[in-house]
């Protein structure tokens, strides 16, 4: 049997399941070519349904026409402009009222890193700890891409961007990303986890998981979103850059439930060189021998606290549930 | 109308103690402006609270600066707060004090001095040396300007985070009772 | 297709000068962003959804035997054709496709 | 319009209440049946957060609480929440109100007609907790109604008329129920309280997301995009800007008709946009604003009993600026002297009395008008300090008028 084929039988089993329900966004988004952000709102929202509404902090999302222009609409769903820092706030007034009225609507959240983590952070936290009922989906970037490809708190150590440039006396980011799902974990949120598009199947496993935890209180998705733009690489190496950081244990996909802890989604004992995912990206084209022993530094660290965490695991040890990376790697 | 400044320490309940003179004012038919004076409530720390009442309304709502009366409910504070600041003459001084009337020093526009051990009170209702109410009884019986009744009711429509309702009212009435109340007059005239 | 859309609020009793809202369908499409087009050859096509999964736009759809690209919305971007199993999709430029 | 109460019903002994404003404000609320309070504690609101918090807790107020992590949040859960169709209410006050400008200013462009109330305090920085009317002053160009009232009775009662005037389909906008911190804050006096059912049938059910809504039933975008160089953009922008000024005036109209209404039902009539006080065979004025009016009016009675023309004009609703009513107020004297418990940098007097002058370009003949500055921080304000400010109005008869403020509180001890 080839790789191939079994693909085929998962990837058509999702197309199956969830190919015929109606896209929720119009035909017509303004996302880049080859978009991975686009690709993760699509699919969201079609798999959440319309029984939804969707806040957009500034960023791309809505920059692509998601709340729309001029009185024109993107979206089939109720779906408003947050300010960049008060999506999990204004969710939490939409989903508290609707509550009270007896009716049960979906709060969800489509923001960017900048929106979650950075200046979005305060209401994230506040909204998380209150333990409100909203489904918060961070679509990382690892930059602010709207505005031009600026710098964040989720920009990774060494990358270019055009706040951390390149030049006799600057060499890009000069600190790690903040890892921003385990900070959401300590929250103790009711589930968070990460995901990535080049494990479609994964992906559509923790989205139900967090559709459901998001009816108990807070759920927390990270998606790492490559952007071919603002990381420079072609539009169509968009899913072999996702997977290859996944590969590489530099994005690893684990899941937190509150009564269960930390599991890891798939197995990081044997990953491929960190090397074989930075060179994909025009953003770490400068980078030299040291800033690159940095980041593999730190990629294992980062690996090291998970495979600790999920040995903490209160109820079944570390867990690998690896369908689809076999199959997909 | 009448003017007046309560004393005491963070913690004392002495703002709350204005609140529920108020109260008690209204009941019988008064009008009154109770103001506390601003600033962190720390407790120990000396705490202020203005109260004005009049038989008509007033539309004032300002500090007291010239008191016909002085409340203290704590009995170290006038040796750190000049407790006497713009005293009317003929003022009078209701003080938490273990001391004989006659025996507290008191500047000359102090006409009438009436005294309550307010700590010896609380200490035997509350366990602690909460004096607010104990010295509400005190100034009642010392001013005449509100009843006990109308004190005892104000205290059922007051919550008390300390404190329940039964000892607050056994303070108010021990207070009242246990207050001897001193005419100075004479040297007053000097 | 599975309709999962409610029908928009119908704002037309709605000042237009109170809060903005946005209550008609957005119609603008995307298809003229794109210089590459994906060709799907149906003999290789062995319809395992791959290309619908990764389709930014989603723009793919289903036929008897084989997937297909609505170029109303394709922009172009080249995932399918890189990620296809079977190699069944190719990018072909668009001024060539005119002039065949 | 209500249903033409046209007397006071007879009604039983009202309830009467001893307490200050930030409780009084707790009952307004109570009585306004709002479904959402969100509250983040600061001084000297923080009572009143908690009057309502202890409501909720007693099943006195049938509504959901927030305590979020600030005051951004705060504005932000309700602005989720009217969107939803909720009735809203919180109260914030100085660095608060400065934290939550981002979803402050952008409230009235939504149109959402949540009602808050600021509890005046001063600017840091000097570092200061207490009273004045910095934070209400700073933000009055953002497209608030903002009421300031003078006594604790009327915070409660405009707390009230304020979901009424919000909620009016031709206003649509929020409201700033401004009282001053400290004085009326924590001032008890004896008020009455409206009964539950008559406030009921004067205020109606809430009416909040009629225009613009975020419900999977009747889907649409809040606020996309808007503007630009191009096609539809710049003229839906104006349009929008437009339409809020024309709310903004319209409120004139339905806070004179809700203030009518609510003294035809309860019997208690405050002047909606300008009061005149002793006004009418005045040569000069005070023009006062918030809790200051009460010593203020005591200085003018003492100074008429001394035989001087003097005269007192309080601003109620300073936005939308009641420019007919003042014109009309500042038309009947000669002087004018403002007192302002805030500062307007750029203008070295005070913002209330840059309103003034504003105004006074629209009357027949020139009055000077001089600014007075004084109650920053929580200083007081008492009959003394305006029988100064009195004193130097009426110096303004004869002589010019000075372009320095005179602050009122510089020599106090």
């Amino acid at each position: 049997c080839t790789r191939g084929a079994l693909r085929y039988v998962t990837t058509a089993n999702l197309y199956n399941r969830w190919g015929d329900l109606e896209d929720l966004f119009v035909p017509g988004l303004g996302g880049c070519q080859g978009c991975n952000t686009e690709l993760i709102m699509r699919h969201t929202l079609r798999r959440v349904g319309s029984n939804t509404v969707l806040a957009t902090p500034p960023g791309c999302i809505p920059g692509m026409g998601s709340v729309g222009y001029n009185g024109m609409l993107g979206c089939k769903v109720p779906v408003f402009h947050p300010l960049l820092t008060n999506t999990a706030s204004m969710l939490t007034g939409i989903r508290r009222q609707y509550k009270r009225k007896g009716r049960n609507v979906t709060a969800l959240a489509l923001a960017g890193d900048g929106g979650a983590g950075d200046v979005g952070f305060q209401s994230l936290s506040g909204a998380a700890e209150r333990g409100e009922q909203i489904l918060f989906i961070c679509v990382d970037n690892e930059g602010y891409m709207n505005t031009g490809a600026q710098r964040s708190g989720s920009t990774t150590y060494g990358a270019w961007t055009a706040t951390t440039p390149i030049g006799e006396s600057a060499r890009g980011k000069t600190q790690d990303a903040k890892n921003l799902p385990l900070l959401m974990m300590w929250h103790g949120c009711e589930y968070v986890a990460t995901a990535s598009t080049a494990f479609m199947e994964d992906f559509y496993a923790k989205l139900e998981a967090a559709l459901d935890a998001s009816q108990r209180g807070f759920a927390y998705l990270h998606l790492y979103s490559p952007c071919t733009s603002g990381w420079r690489f072609p539009s169509a190496s968009n899913i072999e850059v996702a997977r290859k950081a996944v590969e590489t244990n530099f994005a690893v996909l684990w899941e937190y439930r509150r009564d269960q802890g930390l599991k890891l989604s798939r197995d990081i004992e044997d990953p491929a060189p960190v090397t074989e995912y930075l060179k994909l990206l025009g953003k770490f084209r400068h980078l030299d021998a040291t800033q690159i022993a940095h980041i593999e530094r730190h990629v294992a660290e980062q690996a090291q606290v998970l495979r600790e965490l999920a040995r903490m695991h209160p109820r079944e040890g570390r867990q690998v549930v690896g369908h689809q990376s076999d199959l997909m790697a | 109308m009448f003017e007046m400044r309560l004393h005491g320490r963070g913690g004392q309940g002495t703002v709350l103690a204005a609140g529920i003179l108020a109260k008690a004012l209204v009941a019988e038919g008064k009008h009154v402006v109770a103001v506390p004076q601003f600033g962190f409530e720390r407790r120990g720390a000396p705490v202020a609270a203005y109260l004005r009442a009049s038989e008509t309304p007033m539309r004032a709502m300002t500090n007291i600066y010239t008191p016909d009366c002085v409340v203290c409910i704590d009995s170290s504070l006038p040796r750190v707060v000049d407790i006497f600041a713009g005293l009317r003459a003929g003022g009078m001084l209701v003080q938490a004090s273990r001391l004989a009337p006659q025996d507290i020093a008191v500047p000359p526009t102090v006409a009438t001095v009436a005294v309550c051990d307010a700590v010896g009170i609380a200490r035997e209702v509350f366990g602690r040396p909460i004096t607010n109410t104990v010295m509400l009884g005190a100034f009642a019986r010392a001013t005449g300007l509100v009843s006990l009744e109308a004190l005892d009711r104000a205290l059922e429509e007051t919550s008390f985070r300390d404190g329940g309702l039964v000892q607050n009212r056994r303070a108010l009435a021990l207070g009242h009772a246990r207050t001897v109340v001193h005419r100075i007059g004479q040297r007053e005239a000097a | 297709m599975k309709k999962q859309a409610v029908p928009l609020f119908d704002a037309s009793a709605i000042p237009k000068t109170l809060c903005p809202i946005a209550t008609e369908y957005s119609r603008m499409l995307p298809g003229d962003w794109r210089s590459l087009r994906p060709v799907v050859d149906r003999r290789k096509c062995v319809k395992c959804a791959v290309c619908w999964l990764y389709c930014p736009v989603q723009c793919v759809v289903e036929r008897a035997g084989w997937f297909d690209m609505n170029l109303a919305t394709c922009k172009g971007c080249g995932i399918c054709a890189r990620e296809c199993p079977q190699r069944a999709i190719s990018m072909v430029p668009e001024e060539d496709e005119e002039m065949t | 319009m209500a249903p033409d109460h046209d007397a006071v019903v007879a009604r039983k002994e009202p309830k009467i209440l001893v307490c200050d404003a930030n409780e009084a404000a707790a009952w307004g609320v109570v009585l306004s049946r709002p479904d959402m309070v969100a509250v983040y504690p600061i001084t000297p609101q923080s009572s009143l957060a908690e009057y309502v918090a202890q409501f909720v807790a007693d099943g006195v107020l049938d509504a959901e609480l927030v305590e979020a992590e600030g005051e951004h949040s705060v504005l932000s859960v309700l602005h989720g929440a009217a969107l939803a169709g909720a009735r809203t209410y919180t109260a914030s006050c100085g660095q608060g109100l400065a934290f939550m400008f981002e979803p402050y200013f952008r409230t009235p462009n939504l149109r959402l007609p949540i009602v808050m109330s600021i509890v005046n305090r001063d600017g840091i920085t000097p570092q200061c907790v207490w009273g004045g009317q910095q934070d209400a002053m700073t933000v009055r160009e953002v497209g608030w109604v903002q009421l300031f009232c003078e006594t604790v009775q009327e915070v409660l009662d405009t707390i009230v008329m304020a979901y009424r005037i919000a909620e009016d389909r031709s206003v649509m906008l929020p409201v700033n129920v401004n009282h001053d911190g400290n004085y009326l804050s924590n001032g008890i006096v004896r008020i009455e309280l409206p009964e539950q059912a008559e406030v009921d049938d004067f205020l109606g059910a809430p009416d909040v997301n009629w225009h613009a809504a975020l419900d999977p039933k009747r889907p649409m975008g809040v606020d996309p995009l808007t503007g630009g160089a191009t096609g539809p953009g710049p003229a839906l922008f104006v349009g929008y800007r437009r339409g809020h000024c024309e709310g903004m005036q319209n409120a004139l109209r339905v806070i004179v008709e809700v203030h009518e209404e609510w003294a035809r039902r309860f019997g208690r009539r405050y002047a909606p946009l300008v009061e005149e006080y002793r006004l009418d065979d005045a040569e000069y004025a005070l023009v006062t604003i918030g809790s200051m009016a009460g010593a203020a009016k005591d200085a003018v009675d003492a100074a008429r009993e001394r035989g001087e023309p003097v005269g007192l004009i309080r601003i109620k609703t300073l936005r939308p600026f009641p420019l007919d009513a003042m014109v009309a107020a500042l038309d009947k004297v000669r002087a004018v002297g403002v007192v302002d418990r805030a500062v307007s940098y750029g203008w070295n007097s005070g913002p209330v009395h840059q309103e003034t002058l504003a105004a006074l370009q629209y009357c027949p003949h020139r009055v000077p008008c001089l600014s007075l500055i004084g109650g920053l921080a929580g200083a007081d304000l008492t009959q003394a300090h305006f029988e100064r400010a009195i004193a130097e109005t009426a110096r303004l008869l004869v002589s010019p008028c000075p372009r320095e403020p005179v602050w009122l509180n510089a020599e106090d001890r």
